[in-house]
């Protein structure tokens, strides 16, 4: 450990944690790096493509330009922490069920995206899904599959919360 | 084989899959990958365009703590002097004496870590003599021009087309047929017209990376190629050894389109582990990968002749590919651009030659269609400029000239296998359906091409003895749903649980040969293997349960998804148990696929219309509506090819109107960001977007199907310059079609006098 | 064809333009001396530092450094000059940043004619070109900051000859 | 990948303050970090320090002032809070505008008003909306606190007049007239605008005619800019009129002093300009008259 390392306690995925790390380091590399949480991706690196968005206290940000020390005391989820005892996310389900993928590289990225979205306003117009997911670059798909899966999403969001 | 009964995978938009793994973030991508021991390599890349290397300082680099070794070419023995490359061996893992373009390798730190590899790396000082770039096609090709190669590359072991000495030509093809200048003077009306075609880069979401393990005897690399038995045979040829001593392991793939074929990182990574005996690790950035590969920008110079009734007469094209520095795919986008460039018509008279021109600026390579989307541009635009010449509704110019099924496009090629003037009309339907009201121009463009080179595949199929099925095949899932297709097509042919069957992804240790991934071959030639090793594995569960049974074979039967020995039916793995006498054993079916009769095995055909609107203070196009149209033979899976059409069209409306690698005089990339190149984002799809799949069930494929995924590409950019024409009256012969370039013709347009 | 960019091919950005033209109040000869004096010289270009002559009126170092808001960027340059006494010189700097590697070159053409009652109007004519990740940062605020430097350099060099004792005490 | 770096957290202004005096070049201020920390990566600055100011008390306020006529928005909230907050949306709706256009949600999570003002990337938001409504920042340095009007602290591009031991405390937003309405329009090809135009119109009482124009336009030129000869010229014009489309709006970016680069021509940017100011006139006029 050397003089410039700090104290990180945070949170990941409903589990405390607390690691060393150094002033410099970015959150994506310590998911991916310390702690094995590869689901995150590292592409454009200038917070463009949006395939690295974790969530930060609900908040989706880009983990490749924010620094770990940025989660200190805050609670992170990536698309690790999605699942509950291997029950998919309603918006998983949806990604699934429009094939809202290709390569799946923008994937988890993506389904965060629309998570934030979604638990922010759930009834979400077309018009402010298309505006949210602007920051979320997908090369395979064309998005049409994805404006279906938030779609579905939505619905079985909106169902769950009826019934 | 005879098909009883209906099919009951076949033609279902079944879930993919890879699905769960992908949502979940458990799919595991290149860079996901844990190889013990591995150290990291960082790479210092040329700042300029074109420049001698004089000297590489790299002692500095190598005192850091933690590196392991900062290396320049003189420092990789023979490896280093050796050329790869599958069609012109021209590319070195370093650059020797001259670095050919801005971001061309010149030196590597490899480190214990990343982050020291990264700055030791910054402290490697190259001394450079600048030479003159040569950034512009045109200038690359005068007399005089400065070389990009001074000394002429040898030919790859897949290379037929030699660079022509003393120029930048890299690769020349000329075709004709009949006597061009009988056809213009045949014509009534004879255009000529220049179309330009920008530098694009692919932006796969995965940057290129390899980790590369070499021992003396051996040589094990992971990577995220689409190629890898290509490239087990360059690496072979690099390092001498036997193909079976070469192992290309490949994990997910975070996108291709054409970008991660033939070799890439991995000669590097390879010849840095034999190097330093470690296994290494080099992962790009977006912008390492953009300057690794992108689509070769084009010129294309057309003339065109036709009669008054639009009976076309005759095509003449001069074209330069800008190839960058570097042949990678070249001379094969060269001669497939060739062909692409005669279009679905009936011409009588061709003539037509394709440079590929090296440059100083990043290589060129395979990318969705290649020379596809440069020529339909060029010749679908000329298409609707030449109806208007003729005061003829462009549609049904095209409809008058379009060839007929089994006419022929170009002598020894397969005669057309599609309706296309059906095709046609059916997208006209469909826009209509699709018809905004508030449409300003609507146009429509026609492409087809010859995919599916070299229809070389083979396949395994092992039935186990529970009923599941492990199938064994080399091509690539790089998003397209390869493996669900694949799934479906194992489980309609043996009668087992799609869930039970497993695709292995890619080790050449494991998997059997295939020649690629790319040209839309997947279904079609891969499909094919697999199918008829599925059907190697039927014909010897029948012949395993006669024996078990002790009747003649004509005795037994595959019928309803299930071998019957005279009336006995016995599920296929119990025919497996009983075999072998107890719970265990498989039977190995194979499949071989060497051609499918004609090449190209079939014509992808892509169609497409859109319907504009024009902001005329801002130069804004603003799509209404597009419809594609895919002429598929028979949809596996349609669900999965909608989305292939959809996703090329929306891939193809970042050429239309907003990529381009831009290029400073000085040879400079001046967007290598996604901060400033600017790819399709959600909110650029029209309101409407549809892909119509026709399913004329004759294809070569397996039931009929044809390949696709590429042709969606080809008729977006001049149908969007159509529309725009005839919204505006003013043709853009420059893509992309940029606000500011659509704004600057509409105001030469307004200060032009109105023709008399 | 019509004059529309050629795509496939063609660079967007151009070189950037250097011109200015300087009158002095003070001969030719005067004035052609004075560009020699090198510290002096060094001292009329903004930021530049450290300038060591490797071969006495054929090749110098200087090291060039500015700010663009809170980053220093320092380009060591080599410069080269080739003269034709009293008229012409003929000046090209070429080098690299020390951040970023960009390089950075300067080619510029100085040359002196009688103007007026016994002044000089010098004119300076060339351009500048810059590459890399330099330029990919900002071409427009590199434009800018060009010729902001070739505006303070011309109105300091003119500056040189304002008050000949004041040069003259260098 | 970053370089190494200490991160320093004071939590007055004055350690922040002292910090940046004892630091000098080696440092930098840090906020969201969404524009530092992408140039740090690139290999610009080389800062051995990182002044995090999001720790200093107070500076993540946002407040209605004392005498109840501004708002003031500490140095470090964040453009979401910004797009978000019921008070700004209701007493600056066109900052609220402005706000939520702003690259993307996730930049919005993290990026501050503060950092994007002292980093003065030419091509951003912020100052163009402020602008219209004579926005002045507040600095607090070794020397005592100062406040200037934002025109004077932005100074060119990635350059304010944000001194060497300075920080940006807050910025005070003059609430805009009663009756008053505004406009934030943004276009341009990229991940950042060409042209961002803000319009803040205040009607006479009859909400007929305009008391007071208040135009400016970002991105095409160094440094954000009010465009008072087009103010002056829209003196006593006609709602109705502005809303139907200002005739002489084509040539309301004549003036500007742009910069041709990959966004797009200098010309282009000057004629977008006068497209957008047209636009957001026509815009905020109906919204003042409605």
């Amino acid at each position: 450990m050397t003089a410039r390392q700090i104290t990180l306690d945070t949170t990941v995925n409903g589990r405390a944690l607390s690691l060393s790390v150094e002033p410099e380091a970015l959150l994506l590399d310590v998911l991916r790096e310390r702690l094995g949480l590869t689901g995150s991706k590292r592409s454009c690196d200038v917070q463009v493509c949006g395939a690295c968005t974790v969530l930060l206290d609900g908040l989706p940000v880009s983990a490749c330009s924010v620094l770990a020390y940025e989660a200190r005391g805050r609670r992170v989820l990536t698309i690790e922490g999605l699942a509950r005892d291997e029950r998919l996310h309603p918006v998983q389900e949806a990604f699934l069920a429009t094939a809202g993928f290709q390569c799946g590289f923008c994937t988890p990225g993506m389904i965060m995206a629309v998570k934030a979205l979604l638990d922010d306003s759930p009834s979400a117009t077309p018009e402010d899904v298309r505006e949210h997911l602007r920051g979320n670059i997908c090369r395979c798909t064309g998005y049409a599959s994805i404006l279906a899966a938030v779609a579905v999403a939505q619905r079985a969001l909106a169902d769950g919360a009826a019934g | 084989m005879s098909q009883p009964g209906p099919l009951r995978e076949i033609g279902h938009s079944v879930e993919r899959k890879d699905g769960v793994a992908k949502v979940t973030g458990r799919a595991q991508y290149l860079d996901d990958l844990v190889i013990s021991g591995a150290v990291y390599a960082a790479i210092v890349r040329s700042p300029y365009a074109h420049a001698r290397i004089l000297s590489v300082e790299r002692a500095a680099a190598a005192a850091v703590p933690g590196v392991v070794a900062a290396l320049a070419a003189a420092d990789l023995g023979a490896l280093g002097e050796r050329p790869f490359g599958t069609f012109l061996k021209d590319q070195r893992v370093l650059a020797r004496d001259k670095a050919r373009y801005e971001g061309e390798p010149v030196a590597v730190v490899v480190a214990e870590d990343p982050a020291t590899a990264a700055r030791a790396a910054s402290l490697v000082d190259v001394a450079y003599e600048p030479l003159p770039p040569v950034i512009d096609v045109v200038r690359a090709r005068e007399p005089g021009a400065t070389l990009v190669h001074d000394t002429p590359p040898a030919l790859g072991r897949q290379g037929r087309w030699p660079t022509v000495p003393g120029t930048n030509v890299c690769a020349r093809v000329a075709i004709e047929q009949g006597d061009v200048e009988q056809g213009f003077r045949d014509a009534d009306v004879v255009l000529e017209r220049t179309y330009t075609f920008p530098r694009v880069f692919h932006y796969t979401l995965e940057p290129h990376g390899a980790v590369a393990s070499a021992t003396p005897d051996e040589l094990t690399v992971w990577t995220n190629t689409g190629h890898p038995y290509q490239l087990r045979q360059e690496l072979a040829d690099m390092f001498e050894l036997d193909l079976a001593r070469i192992r290309i392991v490949v994990p997910y793939v975070g996108g291709s389109f054409g970008g991660k074929s033939f070799p890439k990182l991995e000669p590097l990574a390879a010849v840095l582990s034999a190097t330093v005996g470690r296994p290494v690790k080099v992962l790009n950035g977006v912008e390492g990968s953009m300057r690794i590969n992108r689509r070769h920008g084009a010129r294309v110079t057309l003339r065109v002749g036709a009669r008054r009734d639009g009976t076309l007469t005759a095509k003449h094209a001069r074209v330069l590919l800008d190839g960058g520095a570097y042949a990678d795919l070249g001379p094969v986008v060269t001669e497939k651009t060739s062909v692409r460039l005669l279009g679905p018509y009936r011409v009588p008279h061709y003539s037509i030659q394709v440079e590929n021109v090296y440059t100083t600026t990043t290589p060129a390579g395979a990318f969705r269609s290649i020379g596809g989307p440069q020529s339909v541009w060029a010749t679908e635009s000329i298409m609707d400029e030449l109806a208007a010449a003729l005061d003829m509704d462009p549609v049904e110019l095209r409809l008058h000239n379009l060839v007929s099924r089994g006419e022929s496009v170009r002598p020894g090629l397969r005669p057309m296998d599609a309706d296309l003037g059906d095709d046609l009309k059916r997208l006209g339907k469909a826009m209509d359906e699709a018809h905004a009201p508030e449409a300003a121009g609507r146009g429509v463009a026609v492409g087809i091409s010859n995919p599916a080179e070299l229809p070389i595949s083979t396949a395994i199929v092992r039935l186990h003895y529970d009923g599941s099925a492990t199938v064994l095949c080399s091509m690539v899932e790089v998003g397209q749903g390869l493996h669900t297709v694949l799934a479906q097509i194992v489980a309609e042919e043996l009668s087992v649980p799609r869930a039970a069957v497993v695709v292995v992804s890619p080790d050449t240790r494991v998997g059997p040969y295939d020649w690629s991934s790319g040209a839309s071959r997947g279904v079609t030639i891969v499909g094919t293997a697999v199918q008829r090793a599925a059907q190697d594995v039927r014909a010897q569960l029948l012949a395993l349960a006669a024996e078990v049974a002790g009747v003649p074979a004509a005795e037994v039967a595959w019928r309803d998804g299930a071998v019957h020995v005279g009336e006995r039916r016995v599920a296929p793995a119990q025919v497996i148990r009983e075999w072998y006498g107890r719970p265990a054993g498989e039977v190995i079916g194979r499949g071989y696929v060497r051609n499918l009769g004609r090449d190209p095995a079939f014509w992808e055909i892509g169609m497409g219309g859109a319907e504009i609107a024009v902001d005329r203070d801002t130069g804004v196009i603003q799509l209404l509506s597009y419809t594609g149209l895919a002429d598929v033979g028979r949809a596996i899976n349609p669900q999965l090819c909608e989305q292939q059409d959809v996703g090329a069209i929306v891939m193809g409306l970042g050429h239309t109107l907003f990529e381009e690698m831009a290029y400073s005089e000085s040879g400079s990339l001046l967007n290598p960001s996604m901060i400033e190149y600017r790819v399709p984002l959600v909110t650029d799809l029209p309101a409407t977007l549809h892909a119509v799949l026709v399913e004329n069930g004759d294809g070569a494929g397996p039931y009929g199907a044809k390949g696709m995924g590429e042709g969606g590409n080809l008729a977006v950019a001049p149908a969007i310059a159509n529309a725009l024409a005839r919204a505006t009256g003013v043709r853009i012969r420059d893509l992309p079609l940029t606000p500011e370039r659509v704004w600057t013709a509409l105001r030469e347009a307004a200060a032009r006098p109105a023709r008399p | 064809m019509d004059g529309a960019p050629r795509g496939g091919g063609t660079a967007r950005a151009a070189l950037i333009e250097l011109r200015r033209v300087i009158d002095v109040a003070a001969a030719p000869e005067v004035v052609w001396r004075r560009l020699w004096d090198v510290p002096a010289l060094a001292r009329c270009i903004p930021g530049c530092e450290g300038v060591e002559t490797v071969e006495a009126e054929r090749r110098y170092r200087a090291t060039i450094s500015d700010r663009v808001g809170p980053f220093r960027i320092a380009i060591p340059l080599d410069v080269r000059v080739e003269s034709t006494p009293p008229t012409r010189l003929s000046l090209t700097a070429a080098g690299r940043d020390s951040a970023l590697g960009s390089p950075v070159t300067v080619a510029l053409e100085v040359s002196l004619a009688p103007a007026g009652a016994g002044g000089t109007r010098l004119t300076l004519a060339g351009h500048g070109d810059v590459g890399g990740k330099l330029a990919a940062l900002g071409q427009g605020v590199i434009d800018r900051k060009t010729r902001e430097i070739l505006d303070r350099f011309a109105g300091n060099l003119a500056g040189l000859f304002v008050d000949g004792a004041d040069a003259a005490a260098v | 990948m970053l370089p190494p770096f200490e991160i320093h957290q004071p939590v007055t202004a004055a350690e922040a303050v002292a910090l940046r005096a004892r630091f000098g070049e080696a440092g930098a201020l840090y906020a969201g970090g969404s524009e530092l920390l992408l140039a740090m990566k690139e290999g610009l600055g080389g800062f051995a320090h990182l002044i995090d100011v999001k720790t200093i008390a107070g500076l993540a306020g946002l407040t209605l002032a004392p005498d109840g006529r501004a708002v003031t928005i500490g140095a470090a909230v964040t453009h979401r809070t910004l797009e978000r907050s019921p008070l700004v949306r209701e007493r600056l709706p066109l900052v609220a505008e402005m706000a939520r256009q702003v690259a993307n949600a996730r930049v919005r999570a993290v990026g501050t008003l503060g950092g994007n003002l002292c980093f003065a990337e030419p091509h951003s938001d912020p100052p163009t909306a402020l602008l219209v409504h004579g926005a002045r920042v507040a600095l607090a340095g070794a020397s005592g606190a100062r406040r200037l009007p934002l025109a004077d602290f932005l100074v060119g591009p990635y350059e304010s007049a944000l001194g060497p031991d300075e920080i940006l405390t807050h910025v005070d937003v003059p609430l805009p007239p009663a009756r008053a309405a505004g406009a934030y329009l943004k276009f341009g090809m990229h991940e950042r605008p060409t042209v961002g135009v803000a319009v803040l119109l205040v009607p006479d009482e009859h909400r007929a005619a305009l008391a007071e124009a208040r135009v400016a336009v970002g991105c095409v030129g160094p440094v954000a800019t009010r465009l008072p000869a087009v103010e002056s010229a829209l003196a006593g014009a006609r709602l109705a009129d502005l809303e139907a489309g200002w005739p002489d709006a084509a040539r309301a970016g004549e003036a500007l002093d742009a910069v041709s680069d990959l966004h797009g021509s200098a010309d282009y940017k000057r004629a977008m300009a006068g497209v957008f100011v047209g636009r957001a006139l026509a815009l905020a006029a109906r919204r003042a008259r409605s």
